[in-house]
């Protein structure tokens, strides 16, 4: 019983921490329909300024302030440079944002050195509680918390305003949309830069988890959200919640009950997941 | 009476393509303007020309003593004109409610008074409010872009095409909707069925080949015979 | 005579929505008849019923006696059922010409050698020409089809379903958007098809004067249900349809003809 | 079927020649393999075309064809005598798994429409990766085994030739495949699947053959691969060498075949000099940065490829022709001027 | 004289080494530490003149982006453009296996550095090759003997991938050996963002030990100390990364386990050079994991060349340098005869922190000699 607690409740934590991963790109890829295969770079620059204002203000609210800070002046520099010129072509998409990841990645390297570097957890999220046998993770229910929250702003966001409609309907059909006195570009900036405000906190909330960050943390990381979207089904929040913590338990219950099959977790799942629900768990419209 | 939208000589590339050669038109506030002509004549362009959605290269387009030429589409919009496209340009998966929801540009009462109106305009759009609007029938769709239009305060309206797929009692009620709403809103509307267009239209402009070729009252072209017969083939 | 295509109780439902309720409905061959009934009838619903498009919830289709049951759009073409589409629905990105061919070529059954190069199918191409030149089409052969003006898209559209050249014709309004002086043109091919004598032809039309010029039944779909199916002039005394389809203005459409 | 040798395909025939004769000239042995590699990946990235470009098919997972063929070379040369004769068995070998692979993958996974495709199939790679590495008694992990190569490509020239005329052959073969009648629906499902159906097309066997003949032509470049480094392990299963196809065929322009061959010589080149410059400008030290540079640059200035380009320019250069493409029937001007 | 040139031998003629690295991408920093510690290396053998027996040595250094396709042009390249009569590498298993048939072909002699892989001095041994690096046995027997014992339960825990499996392989051996129990082997997806279910299971083994093989920048340290392994009583054992890595181990504090390198852990002269120079040079850094490597490769190149009297050929310098001994950073290494590769010390260490240093130190708790490390020959 304790052990079934105890794989639960990390599987979920973890399913958060990959929820917060996939929300940027939620609205990004599942909403906006870009491929954008920079989103990694953006959650690994978000990582990386965490760490550094928390090494620079010792404080981890200003840390994720500026992480958060810092996902917001990229998007905007992504959306202008990189993403408008290729909105609603998937196959210049797919070029133009791996050949900006590549910048991105390396452009870490100039800025913060090759190495990785230590990710220090605050004191008063570190530590555990362990209660009975099982073991409660203070950061990971901070986590918890967090990915919660997050996903109550950013619902309460798209239900009470018409912005997530607005997208849907710029993606189908932009012309009209701006037929209909919507600026849709504005409208686009605003989301891409709020879907790399996700990415960059989420990478701020994810380098104490592993207590360290490094370059080529983008990508892999990147990955696991495009699954978690796809599987979720694109542009719905819910779905993506859904599919993240699906991850994070399937994650945590292979590894211990079918470890030979765990490194193939992510891939099964998502192949299962799609042989009986080609659309994804859920579609936008339900979001 | 005050003229409301002016085109003067506009030229709209597209591409590489010399699509409108020479179009000017006038609108007269409170009036229904018919634009007549062949397939691929070049009416659609035109409307698309004053949305600036193919912008005109040369020659200007004037709304309400503005110069609107150069603006992006979406201040074009803003500033009071309301567009039917030709394909309907439905939000296929958004729901009828969606769609209407995202036109419409300020929900206050008027905006929600004009809605009921269009849903009794168009009850089936009321009867299937839910649905997603890529699984309506031809002639939904059509109502559905309509409708999308009429819930804002327009002053001005480009339709096109609005008959196409109607049957023929929703025309009737297109016809009376269109003289009703002309107590506040200019229009611009093309249509091919001529008595329809007969039915609404105060002037004509008549475009081919990407130019202006002639225009003028309706009445004097529903009464000259010739004249329907060598521009329309029809007698 | 045997019904080239019939129908028993077919009947579809979207949710809670039935778009085609239990139609009972024969089609002998080399017979033109129209659909009519208001927008939301089920009038496309029932096409697409009959072209495989959409599986029904109950009943049946056959053709030549045969059961369709379970046949996909492509098995249904190839047995001779062709159709146009109401919503246009081309290649895109292909020039017209091309449109036309990729119909001819299935038609002749070229479907699956991949070592002949296809410019020595010379014939096709004469075929495909031909073809775009009776909708008045010729002169746009080079065009990407994306590109051409929405009339003329329509005018594709009859084109491809020409170039297929199947028993069986299902138009579903294949004149909207025409320009008026082009219909007549239009008009003709059709009639010519119907003179033609061995087609069989089912059209979607909202324009009452075309129906009654070509018409040798008409049906009317009314809520998805069958309500009527006789001679124009029965139909045209069907107070339903006058009522709820024709509103006051039947001969006001006709005036111009 | 060269009688009318037009301007492009006489360029064709004088580059081959050129490259045929090009161990004659030069001794260089870095440009040979590098061009051998530049043969191979171009291979690769045109039957990625078949389904980007032709099919409009994105798939994530091409890369397990790629490393079928180059696993199955690679224990065959390894397990049995490396002659000439077990090289082209295993090259046939492996065109045959892959093929019934990318058979059943097809099947099983082209019913999913676009991006849940693309995902299913980098699943269905990505297992593929999982397995390479598990299996480690045939394919000793992630650290991979070498092997020999024939006795006949211990000359370098040899292989560089023998890659080259693979080359050409999968580069005729697929030129007349995509003109071919099968070719040509392959383009209108790319274009408009339902309508392709409706018009009397089994659109699913269309996907299916070009997802085999992508698959065949995959595990081609994969054997020769392999052969070239007369090694492999896991790394011909990643997403990198997807991600390769998927770029080269970009910057090329996809639907073109002739562009994945260009966006190979390209990136491969890009990727070789500007690597050099490293070594001696400290400022190209990030290099990659520049690398990833070219990329962008590549959509800003080439969105349609690179073929896509020269196309444009030369639609350009005979811009009044294509004005005239408009076709113009001023019947009715005439008669508003006879009216006055 | 004419006959020299032709023969293209004799005093004023230059020796050319290659050298393979990971010079970007995630190996970059291995590769960069191999990079210095060679140049040193060449410095110090040849008392700064870069001359053996009246040849210059000139190096290349080529950046094999960690791609074995890219390894093997660069390879290529350096041995026609440059002619090189050495190659060295390279920081990556896969590279070094892909480029080892091409020293074969031509006959050259590779220095393995500091690529791990058992079957690069194993099944795809050639007689071209010499490894300075120590391998993926080494350092399990060198765990195993930092802790295993008669009666002592160990778990380990590796990434799910060949280098974890021939580590863990490679210890189980040795451990049992020792008399030690393996009571359990987990292994992990090491891209996987939760190792908690893994640590459960180890739990519930209830080892007095848990020997992590661990490489790549995704740790489980945190995880480790969260599930409070230590409390229960299970002690953690591994070998301690480069310096950035150590940065990480923070709650790995007092752990005992072993180590390659780390500068204050050899005491001898030439590692005494390597420090005093790498920080002068560098602006006060220390060499870290890979430098005294690279130092070793060039270190062996220089003093077999020196016994060929500058003689290039392999054949030659096969000979000679099969039980070859030479002094390097960290001690006498000896290529071992039958596969070439070097044996050499390691060191038992135990993590603490000290004053003024932003990680965890490896203290050493003793040198664990060339024998004791020595791994079965597996070619
Ligand atoms: N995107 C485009 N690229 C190139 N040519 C175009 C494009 N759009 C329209 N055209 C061409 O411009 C001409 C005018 O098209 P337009 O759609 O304005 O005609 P229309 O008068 O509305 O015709 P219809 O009655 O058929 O709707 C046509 O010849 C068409 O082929
Ligand atoms: N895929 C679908 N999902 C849900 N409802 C549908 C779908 N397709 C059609 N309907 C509904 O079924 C009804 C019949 O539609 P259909 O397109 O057959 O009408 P129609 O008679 O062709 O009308 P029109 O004359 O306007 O083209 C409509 O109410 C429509 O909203
Ligand atoms: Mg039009
Ligand atoms: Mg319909």
């Amino acid at each position: 019983m304790d052990l079934l607690l105890n794989l639960t409740v990390n599987g979920l934590a973890t399913g958060m921490l990959i929820f917060l991963l996939a929300a940027g790109l939620t609205l990004i890829f599942g909403l906006m329909s870009v491929l954008n295969f920079a989103h990694g770079g953006l959650f690994a620059w978000g990582a990386f300024s965490g760490v550094f204002f928390y090494g620079v203000t010792g404080s981890f609210l200003i840390s994720v302030i500026g992480a958060v800070l810092t996902g917001i002046v990229l998007g905007f520099i992504t959306e202008k440079l990189i993403i408008k010129p290729v909105y609603g072509n998937h196959v210049q998409q797919i070029l133009i944002t791996l050949g900006f990841m590549l910048v991105l990645s390396e452009m870490l390297k100039v800025v913060f050195g090759p190495n990785q570097i230590a990710a220090k957890t605050p004191d008063y999220l570190s530590g555990s509680w362990e209660a009975g046998g099982v073991i409660l993770i203070k950061y990971r229910l901070f986590i918890i918390l967090v990915g919660l929250l997050v996903f109550a702003v950013v619902q309460f966001i798209l239900k009470r305003t018409k912005i997530g409609l607005i997208v849907r309907a710029g993606v189908l059909n932009k012309e009209m949309v701006q037929a209909l006195g919507i600026d849709i570009n504005k409208v686009f900036l605003y989301v891409f830069m709020a879907g790399a405000a996700l990415a960059a906190l989420a990478g701020a909330l994810m380098a104490p988890y592993s207590g360290v960050v490094y370059a080529e943390m983008g990508l892999e990381f990147a990955i696991l959200a495009f699954i978690v979207v796809v599987i979720g089904g694109m542009g719905s929040f819910p779905g993506s919640l859904l599919a993240a913590i699906l991850v994070g338990l399937a994650g945590s219950y292979m590894a211990y009950f079918v470890p030979s099959l765990s490194l193939a977790v992510n891939m099964i799942l998502m192949a299962v997941v799609l042989i009986f629900r080609p659309q994804g768990l859920f579609t936008a419209k339900e979001a | 009476m005050s003229r409301l939208l002016t085109l003067e000589n506009v030229h709209t590339h597209i591409g590489q393509y010399h699509i409108l050669q020479g179009v000017s038109l006038t609108a007269e506030e409170g009036e229904v303007t018919v634009l007549l002509g062949r397939n691929g004549a070049g009416k659609t362009t035109t409307l698309r020309t004053i949305m600036g959605l193919n912008p005109a290269t040369s020659g200007t387009i004037h709304y309400g003593g503005q110069d609107i030429t150069k603006l992006p589409t979406f201040s074009i919009a803003n500033g009071g004109i309301g567009y039917v496209p030709e394909d309907q340009a439905v939000f296929t998966t958004l729901t009828v409610e969606e769609n209407l929801k995202v036109a419409m540009r300020k929900e206050d009462e008027a905006a929600m008074a004009r809605q009921d109106y269009v849903l009794t305009l168009f009850p089936d759009l009321k009867k299937f409010w839910k649905k997603e609007g890529g699984h309506l029938s031809g002639g939904q769709k059509q109502m559905l872009a309509m409708a999308r239009a009429f819930v804002n305060d327009n002053r001005l309206m480009l339709i096109d095409e609005p008959s196409k797929g109607l049957a023929p009692i929703v025309i009737e009620s297109v016809m009376e909707a269109i003289r009703e709403m002309k107590k506040q809103t200019t229009i611009i509307l093309v249509e091919q069925n001529f008595s329809m267009a007969a039915g609404v239209g105060d002037t004509y402009t008549l475009i081919d080949d990407g130019e202006t070729v002639q225009s003028g009252r309706m009445e004097d072209l529903v009464r000259d015979e010739e004249l329907k017969r060598t521009y329309l083939g029809i007698a | 005579m045997e019904p080239i295509l019939k129908t028993e109780n077919l009947t579809i439902r979207f949710g809670g929505h039935t778009a085609v309720d239990h139609v009972n409905f024969t089609l002998p061959p080399n017979e033109f008849k129209s659909v009519i009934g208001p927008n939301g009838a089920g009038k496309t619903t029932f096409f697409n019923l009959i072209s495989g498009e959409l599986k029904p919830t109950e009943g049946n289709v056959y053709f030549k006696g045969r059961l369709l049951d379970g046949l996909s759009p492509v098995e249904r073409t190839r047995l001779g059922l062709g159709r146009s589409f109401q919503i246009t629905n081309v290649f895109p990105n292909l020039t017209v010409l091309e449109n036309v061919r990729l119909a001819v070529q299935s038609r002749e059954g070229v479907r699956y050698n991949p070592f002949r190069h296809f410019s020595s199918y010379k014939k096709f191409t004469e075929e495909s020409m031909e073809i775009l030149a009776t909708v008045l089409l010729d002169g746009k052969a080079d065009a990407i089809a994306s590109q051409i003006s929405h009339g003329e898209k329509r005018k594709l559209e009859i084109a491809m379903l020409l170039a297929l050249d199947t028993e069986v014709l299902l138009l579903d309004e294949p004149t909207a958007g025409m320009s008026l002086e082009e219909v007549p043109s239009i008009l003709n091919v059709i009639r010519k098809i119907k003179e033609g004598g061995n087609k069989t032809v089912l059209l979607i039309e909202h324009k009452m004067d075309m129906i009654l010029d070509l018409s040798d039944s008409i049906m009317v779909l009314f809520n998805g249900k069958l309500l009527a199916d006789g001679t124009p002039e029965e139909i045209m005394q069907n107070e339903t349809v006058q009522n709820a389809y024709l509103g006051g203005m039947p001969h006001e459409q006709t005036a111009h003809a | 079927m060269i009688s009318k040798l037009q301007g492009k395909n006489f360029w064709l025939i004088v580059i081959a020649a050129v490259l045929a004769a090009f161990p004659l000239f030069s001794d260089s042995r870095t440009m040979t393999i590098l061009l051998t590699q530049i043969f191979i990946f171009s291979i690769l990235a045109m039957s990625y075309d078949i389904l980007l470009g032709y099919t409009g098919i994105v798939s994530f997972g091409h890369a397990m064809f790629f490393g079928v063929g180059a696993y199955t070379t690679a224990v065959i040369l390894d397990r049995m005598e490396p002659t000439l004769g077990m090289f082209l068995l295993s090259i046939a070998a492996g065109m045959l798994i892959a093929g019934i692979i990318s058979f059943i993958a097809g099947l099983l996974t082209l019913r999913l429409k676009s991006h849940f495709y693309a995902m299913f199939t980098m699943a269905l790679a990505g297992l593929f990766l999982v397995a390479a590495e598990k299996w480690r008694a045939v394919t000793n992990g992630n650290d991979g085994f070498t092997f020999r190569a024939p006795e006949f490509f211990q000359d370098r020239t040899m292989f560089y030739l023998t890659a080259l005329g693979c080359l050409i052959v999968v580069y005729l073969l697929l030129s007349r495949f995509v003109a071919s009648p099968m070719g040509r629906v392959l383009i209108a499902v790319r274009e408009n699947e339902q309508r392709t159906a409706s018009l009397g097309y089994k659109t699913l066997h269309y996907k299916v053959t070009a997802s085999v003949v992508a698959g065949i032509f995959a595990s081609l470049a994969g054997s020769l691969y392999s052969v070239s480094l007369r090694f492999v392990n896991t790394s011909v299963m990643t997403m990198d060498i997807t991600l390769d196809a998927l770029l080269m065929t970009i910057i090329g322009g996809v639907g073109t075949l002739i562009g994945p061959i260009l966006g190979a010589t390209v990136i491969e080149f890009a990727q070789h000099y500007l690597s050099g410059l490293a070594r001696d400008y400290p400022i190209f030290e990030r290099w990659i940065i520049f690398f990833g540079i070219v990329y962008i640059l590549a959509v800003v200035f080439f969105p349609q490829g690179i073929v896509g380009w020269f196309r444009q320019v030369r639609a350009k250069r005979s811009g009044k022709r294509a004005a005239a493409l408009k076709a113009k029937q001023p019947v009715l001007k005439a008669k508003a001027e006879e009216n006055g | 004289s004419g006959a020299g040139e032709v023969e293209g031998s004799g005093s004023g003629e230059t020796i050319k080494i290659g050298v393979l690295a990971s010079l970007t991408g995630a190996l970059e920093s291995y590769g960069k530490q191999t990079q210095r510690g060679f140049d040193l290396g060449l410095e110090y053998a040849t008392d700064g003149s870069m001359e053996v027996n009246g040849k210059k040595i000139e190096v290349v250094y080529e950046d094999t982006e960690t791609k074995p396709e890219v390894a093997v042009q660069k390879a290529t390249k350096l041995l026609e453009e440059d002619g090189v009569d050495f190659l060295v590498g390279s920081s990556s298993s896969g590279d070094t296996l892909a480029v080892l048939p091409l020293a074969e072909e031509y006959e050259k002699i590779m220095i393995v550095e500091p690529a791990v892989a058992d079957s690069i001095t194993g099944s795809e041994f050639n007689k071209y090759l010499f490894r300075t690096a120590r391998n993926s046995s080494q350092d399990a027997v060198a765990g195993a003997a930092a802790i295993a014992g008669e009666g002592v339960k160990i778990a380990t825990f590796a990434p799910d991938y060949s280098f974890g499996w021939d580590g863990v392989k490679a210890f189980k051996d040795a451990a049992e050996d020792l008399g030690a129990e393996i009571v359990l082997e987990e292994y992990a997806d090491p891209a996987a963002t939760d190792f908690t279910a893994n640590l459960q299971k180890i739990i519930e083994s209830d080892p007095d030990y848990l020997f992590v093989v661990w490489a790549g920048a995704n740790s489980p340290w945190n995880q480790i100390a969260d599930m409070k392994l230590q409390d229960k009583g299970i002690k953690i054992s591994t070998g301690a990364p480069d310096i950035p890595a150590l940065s990480v181990m923070e709650p790995l504090v007092g752990m005992e386990g072993f180590s390659v390198y780390y500068h204050t852990l050899p005491d001898n002269e030439v590692n005494d050079w390597l420090v005093k120079e790498h920080t002068d040079r560098f602006d006060g850094e220390v060499p870290d994991l890979f430098t005294p490597g690279g130092m070793s490769a060039a270190i062996s190149i220089v003093e077999a060349l020196k016994q060929t009297e500058g003689e290039t050929d392999a054949d030659q310098l096969i000979e000679v340098m099969e039980g070859m001994s030479f002094e390097t950073p960290k001690g006498t290494m000896t290529f071992r005869e039958e596969d070439h590769q070097a044996l050499q010390s390691l060191y038992a260490i135990k993590l603490e922190e000290q004053e003024g240093v932003p990680y965890p130190v490896p203290v050493l708790i003793r040198e664990l000699s060339p024998e004791e490390t020595e791994p079965p020959i597996m070619n």
